[in-house]
């Protein structure tokens, strides 16, 4: 039996006027395990705290209940107050007889019987409840960033450049991402390359930073401040450390047929390669796919014309294991498949082409070299049609339900661009809204309307149907005139959905950071924590969370990296003790406390239990108590009540309940 | 010797009852339980077992022993009282009947259970022989004569009626008392009771498990059978339920426990069964481990302990419910039958 | 805002709920027979959520909805208004005491002026 | 006991509020005087996922006539998903209550956020009226917890 | 059934399983018990497959798989998902069981047989075709239809795949004839009064004794919470009402989203309480607010109440419905 304490607050008037403080007093003790009780003006003040102090040491308290304000507001007051007397902080408890009770009730009866109970309802806890200590851990000074795209360029070099080492481990073989294949930017138009690559450059160049390209996360374990993640550098078949980057290699392939990923396909490019020109590392790699080497077994040509020797057909996989504090997931995105979009004709017809593959038509480097021709037969298009929300805003199963973000002001863009070099274009944009919210966006879209004489029609294009002669005709609405429209047009770009790059699930489950239903990597909480996932130590950048322009991608990417700075920083971790805990002896192993787990706290091991005389190996879940949180979601789950929460345990809240009920 | 047709079974329950309390065999959706009597309850004297038996009404599955009250400071205890109103047991079994003495052997004991006895003391057991004996049934194992319960009154149910006798002080009581019900019976009535009776001992010996042998579990086998290899097997089935415990007619294991009613403590004391895993869970908290040991208790006590200290009375009386009621088949008969089979190998 | 008994009857037959609609007007650029009709695709589901039914059954519309499906099929918000407008004509076709029609009843019944497409589109909601 | 008459009903009623959003509802209201009966006694859990079936059963058990779930509003949870949990738990609850019949509306869950005092207070006041309305909850109580 | 015994036999001599798990002969016709058999012997005298043998062995493969070496497990079409529920709940491991999927034409119940007034049961066969069973009893001999003596489970069966298995062997009879839902749909339509009324009554003649507890396979707790001191809620008496119902809710919550609706609790019950009612109520509002899941198809699948969606229904709006 605990010795309990109980301190009434007059709170002034606030609680003394509606509840009568010493019936209170005289009411509670009587309670189990009570030996103290009296009540002071303010509770809160340096008085009111030195006869608690004085009581816990004269009485011997074990447990304390402050009858005052909401524990929201002087929880963690009195909780130091009883650690300043050597009692354990947790062995307070606080029954809310202000907000809760004496300024809600008019009639002094039924507020002081009403602020008794509550008291008999905290005690009651108090008796039940046990001290608690918070856990230490460690934190390994070193981030790891998953994806070399802008967000996670960004990210790497703001931790950088705050002194911690950062990794970044890169799928394809150059960073850069999704950025990188853009021809120019909204809302300046500056050339895209023009102000990433100095970006990839800074980064490969910063000695705090270390790039894995051509590598993928394999395995992620530990937690936050502690992890352990192997990294699987895939076989580049030439050796990073003596390849110049002359390119000769490239030009010699015989292998010329793969269709190029960097150009969304709309060229080839050989079999050794490097994605594009300023490629960092500008190292290639070879697609042993489409190698004859690979194939055949004979060629070798690159081996023979490299004069740095640097080809290695020996080349192994290999894994490299890292401890990191702390791991930013900027794993970007990609355009959706459009096979279910058999309307506008994308798979019958080379001129109807997505708007990332206008990006590469556009660019001086892209398969056209810049000139805008129709990929069927080169020729240069009189009528171009472009088509909003493609896949975007559809709530059918064919598409996304969101709204991809972008595309408003990059379809802007590009009506802009072609007006501009090649004013003999019509450009006509069908759109259902025009969303510009962004600092100088709208006006750029108006620019496009009114200097550079693009036509928005308000309305949604049907079908898109292929003619004999090329042509493609266009069936669509204009909903302000209430016309139907048909026109001829050379080339229809969609402006199609973007959705999280499709590794996304596999890295979210290594990590156990939760996601959504789109895939989109969930946040802490959309508001106050949103670079943040649920899971401890797991920070968001970029696309990965949520459809975002460029600005935005690198203010979350800043705003990632300094969240990761925060926990770097720190020596040592200290958690909130009120976590779950779960008995061994009960716990069936079953997994479903782990399924409901937002932090990805709760692992298995199995174990040697010693059940009362029967000892055998058993699953149990280990919860840990750096990563959880104390939601409780857990202890819910668990058909044994092997899982209960310290601090809000099932028998105090029965207890509580109890109290309240007799 | 009385009677009374079978159809005016409604205005003798009555005529019970405004004497006494009565408890009967009730159906309740197809169950035939032990039940209280009311107006228009369901009585059914037909079905041949009750699913629990009957001793609930001696022996209740839970019962308050004492109450604790709190007032501010002040604790104060209120005793239980016990049974003081006449009641009557009516339709009860042989083998339950059976079952009551072996009850009676630990309850009546010093230190004598006052709930109890208070219980059987203002109890009048109305038996009512077995007309159709079943397949599950082994009583005449145990020496039970099902054709003759030992009873305050005994019943027997053939050719639409029911026939009377009074047997002890309590039965002629009851049975004065019902003289406006009851019809005098007649030597041609005697006579029909005489071939009931036979008729009904001709089926016993053609129950299939009627000539189960108890040999080998008299004497002082303890450590014998304690030890046996056959437990090992026997057990596995078993799902530690308490179904055959507490559809058991002399189960007599209880737990005392302590409820929290908010405004003080009520102690009771509930049915518990050996087969559960915290049976015997005291303070020293080593009880049976295994549900193998568990198993073994059940029958090593109702075949040896009991019979040890009981002047070699078994507390089995062969009702068999727990051959009909098992989820997993497992009883009583397939225990015995298995360790003569082990002894049969043996020699 | 209650609405009538006849726009509840088209929803509840439809099965469609108008409010899903973001008048994005794929509908009306699908719609084959657009030109003819005097109430277009779209805005069926303006006239069914201000509860104006009375101009949707005694629209042009109507009759010259093909149930061809296009709308139906391409609608990103699975608003459908092919449905709605199948559903107005099935409250007409009701109002006239007809809901039940058995195929050999048909023929007498045959006005010159009821278009095929209509015959098509009921045979279809009842081929089950 | 029987309640006579003339006697005024007072329900007993059990209101779990998550820490974030709920508890600080009620808290707004305090501080914001809106008033709701006395009836009403808040326990304090982190989340409303951390109340299990087995704490509204045992409440009715003891003798509560209402027992009323607070917590933030879907999509608001302080750890993003309790509430989603609680929401199907609860709904499977209060359909088997229903089911077993147990009156309707003796439970209840509401999404308060921090800011909604008024909400808070409405909803008591609202619960409150209609468990009066109901009268002593006799179908889940415990027999024993009666005085 | 030969075919089933000589199977085994063949894995147990090849040494793909150590032992076999099935169905013992009982010494009257209606109770065979589960049981381990290790030698062809035994399996030759006293290995029985029919009918009467409606156990579920999913449940006993958990003590099953700590055993040594592998386990040859039967199991009819229904057992079957109770072990893939299993498996998603770690409680049995895959690797110690070699699962023959047994077919099925529906179990009998020895209470539904009971019911149609026979008495002293001394012998019952099951003709070839299981269209009818011949009772034999001392007072004389009755043919029942086999239809008549089915458990109420498998009026509406889930159907004769197996959801798991190494191979199968026999064939099975479609018997579902009833719709699942029926009986929760009549309780649904009866007013408050008249719902409290019919369960106080069905769980009136509850006894605690536990067994649908234990032999459910989604209630495979180490401890029950009903039995551990960790919740108060240590009872195993009916002192009051209350605490049957408290009992068979929570039961009932505690494996919704992971019953499989196998019906055992039913079928154990040894006062006829129809507790199937309770999961299938469960069942059916899992189905009807979450979209349709049956427990113990995909091991993998997330069960209803660890997962969720952003517009789950609220609760308390579905209930008041009549």
């Amino acid at each position: 039996m605990q010795r309990i304490g109980v301190f009434v607050c007059h709170c002034g008037s606030n609680i003394a006027a509606t509840v009568d403080v010493k019936k209170v007093v005289e009411m509670v003790s009587h309670e189990p395990g009570v030996v103290h009780a009296e009540d002071y003006q303010y509770m809160c003040s340096e008085v009111g705290q030195a006869k608690i102090i004085e009581a816990i040491r004269e009485k011997h308290l074990t447990g304390l209940v402050v009858c005052s304000c909401s524990p929201r507001m002087h929880e963690t007051t009195f909780r130091k107050t009883a650690e300043r007397a050597g009692l354990n902080p947790y062995m307070v408890e606080i029954a809310n007889i202000r907000e809760h009770c004496s300024w809600i009730h008019k009639n002094m009866e039924e507020a002081t019987e009403k602020a008794v109970i509550l008291a008999r309802a905290a005690i009651a806890k108090v008796n039940l409840d046990a001290p608690l200590f918070p856990g230490e851990s460690r934190v390994t000074k070193r981030a790891l960033v998953i994806g070399g795209g802008i967000a996670g360029i960004q990210t790497a070099l703001d931790i950088a450049d705050a002194g911690y080492e950062v990794d970044i481990v890169e799928k394809t073989p150059s960073i850069g991402g999704r950025m990188s294949q853009l021809d120019k930017t909204f809302p300046t138009l500056d050339c895209s390359a023009c102000i990433l690559t100095p970006k990839m450059v800074e980064a490969s160049a910063n000695e705090k930073i270390h790039l894995y390209t051509y590598s993928e996360v394999e395995k992620v374990s530990g937690f936050v401040g502690d992890f352990t993640v192997d990294i699987r550098k895939k076989a580049r078949s030439v050796d990073m450390s003596k390849c110049t980057g002359c390119g000769v290699c490239q030009e010699k392939c015989p292998s010329r047929k793969t269709p190029s990923e960097f150009n969304r396909g709309l060229n080839t490019r050989s079999a050794i390669y490097t994605p594009f020109a300023q490629a960092i590392p500008n190292v290639p790699v070879i697609d042993r796919e489409a190698c004859i080497k690979f194939k055949t077994g004979k060629c070798g040509l690159c081996q023979k014309v490299c004069q740095a020797g640097a080809i290695d057909y020996e080349q192994k996989d290999e894994i490299v294991t890292e401890k990191y504090g702390a791991i930013v997931v900027a794993t970007g995105f990609d355009t959706i498949k459009l096979d279910k979009y058999d309307e506008y004709a994308y798979s019958q017809s080379k001129d109807v082409i997505t708007s990332l593959e206008l990006e590469r038509i556009m660019n001086a480097a892209g398969p056209t070299k810049g000139h805008l021709e129709r990929l069927s037969d080169g020729k240069h298009p009189k009528n171009m049609v472009f088509i909003q929300c493609v896949g975007s805003r559809c709530s059918d199963k064919r598409g996304k339900s969101y709204c991809s973000k972008i595309c408003c002001m990059y379809t802007a863009k590009h009506a802009m661009l072609i007006r501009d070099k090649y004013p003999d274009v019509n450009v006509t944009v069908f759109y259902i809204d025009v969303r510009t919210p962004g600092k100088n966006f709208d006006e750029f879209y108006r620019r496009a309307v009114e200097d550079y004489g693009v036509n928005y029609i308000k309305g949604q294009v049907g079908k898109v149907m292929p003619q004999p002669n090329g042509q493609l005709l266009v069936q669509g609405v204009d909903l302000l005139d209430n016309k139907q429209i048909l026109m001829e047009a050379d080339m229809v770009v969609l402006a199609t959905a973007i959705e999280p790059n499709a590794d996304v699930r596999r890295i979210a489950t290594m990590l156990t950071a939760s996601i959504d239903t789109n895939n989109f990597l969930t946040e802490a909480h959309a508001k106050l924590r949103p670079v943040e996932s649920p899971t401890a130590g797991v920070f968001l950048s970029g696309v990965c969370q949520g459809p975002k322009d460029i600005p935005e991608t690198v203010a979350q990417a800043g705003a990632a990296a300094v969240k990761a700075i925060g926990l770097l920083a720190k020596d040592k971790l200290m958690t909130n003790p009120c976590t779950a805990k779960s008995d061994e002896l009960l716990c069936n192993g079953c997994s479903q406390c782990a399924n409901v787990c937002p932090y990805g706290a709760i692992s298995y091991e199995t174990k040697l239990i010693n059940d009362h005389g029967i000892r055998e190996d058993r699953r149990v879940a280990v919860v840990n108590s750096a990563l959880c949180q104390g939601c409780g979601a857990c202890t819910v789950t668990c058909p044994s009540g092997a899982m209960d929460l310290q601090g809000f345990a099932n028998r105090q809240i029965l207890a509580e309940v109890d109290a309240i009920c007799r | 010797m009385f009677k009374i047709a079978k159809s005016k079974l409604p205005e003798l329950l009555k005529a019970i009852a405004a004497q006494q309390e009565l408890f009967l065999p009730v159906n309740n959706n197809g169950q035939v339980n032990f039940a209280a009597w009311f107006e228009g309850c369901n009585a059914d004297i037909e079905t041949l077992k009750t699913v629990k038996s009957p001793k609930d009404m001696f022996f209740p599955q839970s019962e308050t022993l004492y109450t604790v009250k709190k007032e501010q400071h002040k604790l104060s205890v209120e005793p239980q009282a016990l049974a003081d109103q006449n009641f009557v047991a009516f339709g009860m079994k042989a083998c339950d009947i059976q079952g009551i003495k072996v009850l009676d052997k630990v309850f009546l004991a010093e230190p004598v259970d006052t709930f109890y006895r208070a219980r059987r003391e203002h109890g009048t057991i109305v038996a009512l022989a077995c007309h159709e004996p079943e397949e599950s049934c082994f009583c005449k194992v145990f020496g039970v004569d099902c054709a003759e319960p030992d009873a305050d009154v005994v019943m027997w149910n053939a050719n639409d009626t029911l026939y009377w006798k009074a047997v002890t002080d309590k039965g002629t009581a009851l049975t004065e008392a019902l003289s406006g019900v009851l019809e005098n019976a007649d030597a041609a009535d005697e006579k029909a009771v005489e071939t009931e009776q036979e008729n009904i001992r001709a089926i016993v010996e053609k129950l299939p498990y009627t000539n189960l042998s108890l040999e080998g579990w008299n004497g002082n086998v303890t450590e014998e059978k304690f030890n046996s290899p056959v437990w090992e097997k026997l057990y596995k089935p078993c799902l530690a339920c308490g179904t055959c415990t507490f559809v058991c007619p002399t189960c007599q294991c209880y737990d005392i426990k302590d409820y929290d009613t908010g405004h003080g403590i009520q102690r009771y004391r509930c049915w518990d069964s050996c087969m559960y895993s915290d049976f015997t869970m005291m303070a020293h908290g080593n009880n049976r481990t295994s549900q193998m040991q568990r198993f073994r208790q059940r029958f090593m006590h109702k075949l040896v302990y009991f019979p040890a200290n009981n002047d070699g009375m078994y507390s089995c009386v062969g009702c068999g419910r727990c051959v009909e009621k098992c989820p997993s088949s497992l009883n009583i008969v397939k225990v015995i039958k298995a360790f003569e089979k082990e002894a049969a190998n043996h020699e | 805002m209650s609405i009538s008994k006849q726009a509840e009857q088209i929803r509840e037959i439809s099965g469609v709920n108008p409010y899903k609609c973001m008048k994005c007007g794929k509908c009306s650029a699908s719609c084959p027979s657009f030109n003819e009709m005097d109430i277009k695709p779209h805005q069926f589901v303006s006239y069914v959520l201000n509860d104006d039914i009375e101009s949707l059954v005694n629209s042009k519309s109507l009759w010259k909805c093909l149930s061809c499906f296009a709308c139906i099929e391409r609608c990103p918000r699975d608003v459908k208004p092919g449905k709605l407008i199948d559903a107005a004509r099935q409250l007409v076709v009701r109002q006239r005491g007809e809901a039940y029609l058995t195929p050999d009843e048909i023929p007498e019944l045959l006005d010159p002026d009821l278009p095929q497409q209509l015959l098509v589109s009921a045979f279809r909601r009842y081929r089950r | 006991m029987s309640i006579t008459a003339n006697e005024e009903f007072k329900p007993k009623i059990v209101a779990f509020c998550c820490n974030w959003c709920s508890y600080a509802g009620a808290d707004l209201a305090g501080s914001s005087r809106l008033v709701y009966p006395a009836d009403v006694k808040i326990i304090r859990v982190p989340c409303s996922c951390r109340v299990n079936p087995m704490f509204i059963l045992h409440a009715f058990e003891k003798g509560a006539d209402g027992v009323i779930l607070c917590g933030c509003h879907p999509g608001d949870c302080h750890y993003s998903t309790g509430n989603y949990y609680a929401r199907r738990r609860m709904a499977l609850l209060f359909s088997m209550l229903d089911y077993i019949g147990v009156e309707h509306g003796r439970t209840r869950v509401e999404w308060v956020s921090a800011a909604e005092g008024v909400k808070f207070s409405q909803t008591m006041n609202e619960f409150v009226a209609k468990i009066t309305s109901l009268g002593k909850n006799v179908r889940l109580e415990d027999l024993r917890c009666r005085k | 059934m030969q075919e089933m015994i000589n199977r085994a036999k063949e894995l147990l001599s090849d040494g793909t399983v150590n032992r076999v798990l099935g169905w013992r002969r009982g010494d009257m016709s209606y109770n065979p018990e589960p049981s381990y058999f290790e030698t062809a012997e035994d399996l030759d005298a006293n290995f029985v497959y029919n009918g009467f043998c409606g156990a579920n062995l999913s449940k006993y493969m958990i003590e099953g798989s700590k055993l040594e070496g592998k386990t040859l497990v039967f199991l009819k079409p229904c057992d079957s998902y109770s072990f893939n529920q299993l498996i998603a709940e770690h409680r049995v491991d895959r690797d110690k069981a070699y699962i023959i999927g047994v077919g099925c034409m529906g179990k009998l119940s020895f209470e539904k047989i009971k019911e149609q007034g026979v008495k002293g049961i001394t012998n019952i066969t099951i003709d070839d075709a299981n269209e009818n069973i011949t009772v034999e009893t001392l007072y004389g001999e009755k043919t029942l239809a086999y239809k008549d003596c089915m458990l109420e489970r498998c009026h509406v069966c889930k159907g004769k795949e197996h959801q798991i298995f190494d191979e199968t062997i026999g064939e099975s009879r479609d018997t579902k004839d009833a719709d699942r839902f029926a009986e929760v749909e009549k309780i649904e339509a009866m007013s408050p009064e008249e719902k409290f009324a019919f369960f106080q009554n069905e769980l009136s003649r509850c006894i605690r004794c536990n067994a649908c507890r234990n032999v459910c396979p989604a209630c495979s707790c180490r401890k029950c919470v009903f039995d551990s001191t960790k919740f108060d809620s240590a009872q195993k008496a009916n002192v009051d009402s209350f605490e049957e119902r408290m009992f068979h809710i929570i039961r009932a919550f505690h494996v919704a989203g992971r019953c499989t609706d196998c019906g055992e609790c039913s079928r154990v019950c040894p006062q006829g309480i129809p507790l199937h009612l309770f999961n299938r109520k469960f069942i059916k509002d899992i189905d009807e607010f979450y979209g349709e899941f049956q427990a113990g198809v995909d091991p993998e699948a997330k069960s209803p109440l660890t997962s969720f969606t952003f517009n789950d229904v609220e609760p308390g709006v579905t209930g008041g419905r009549r």
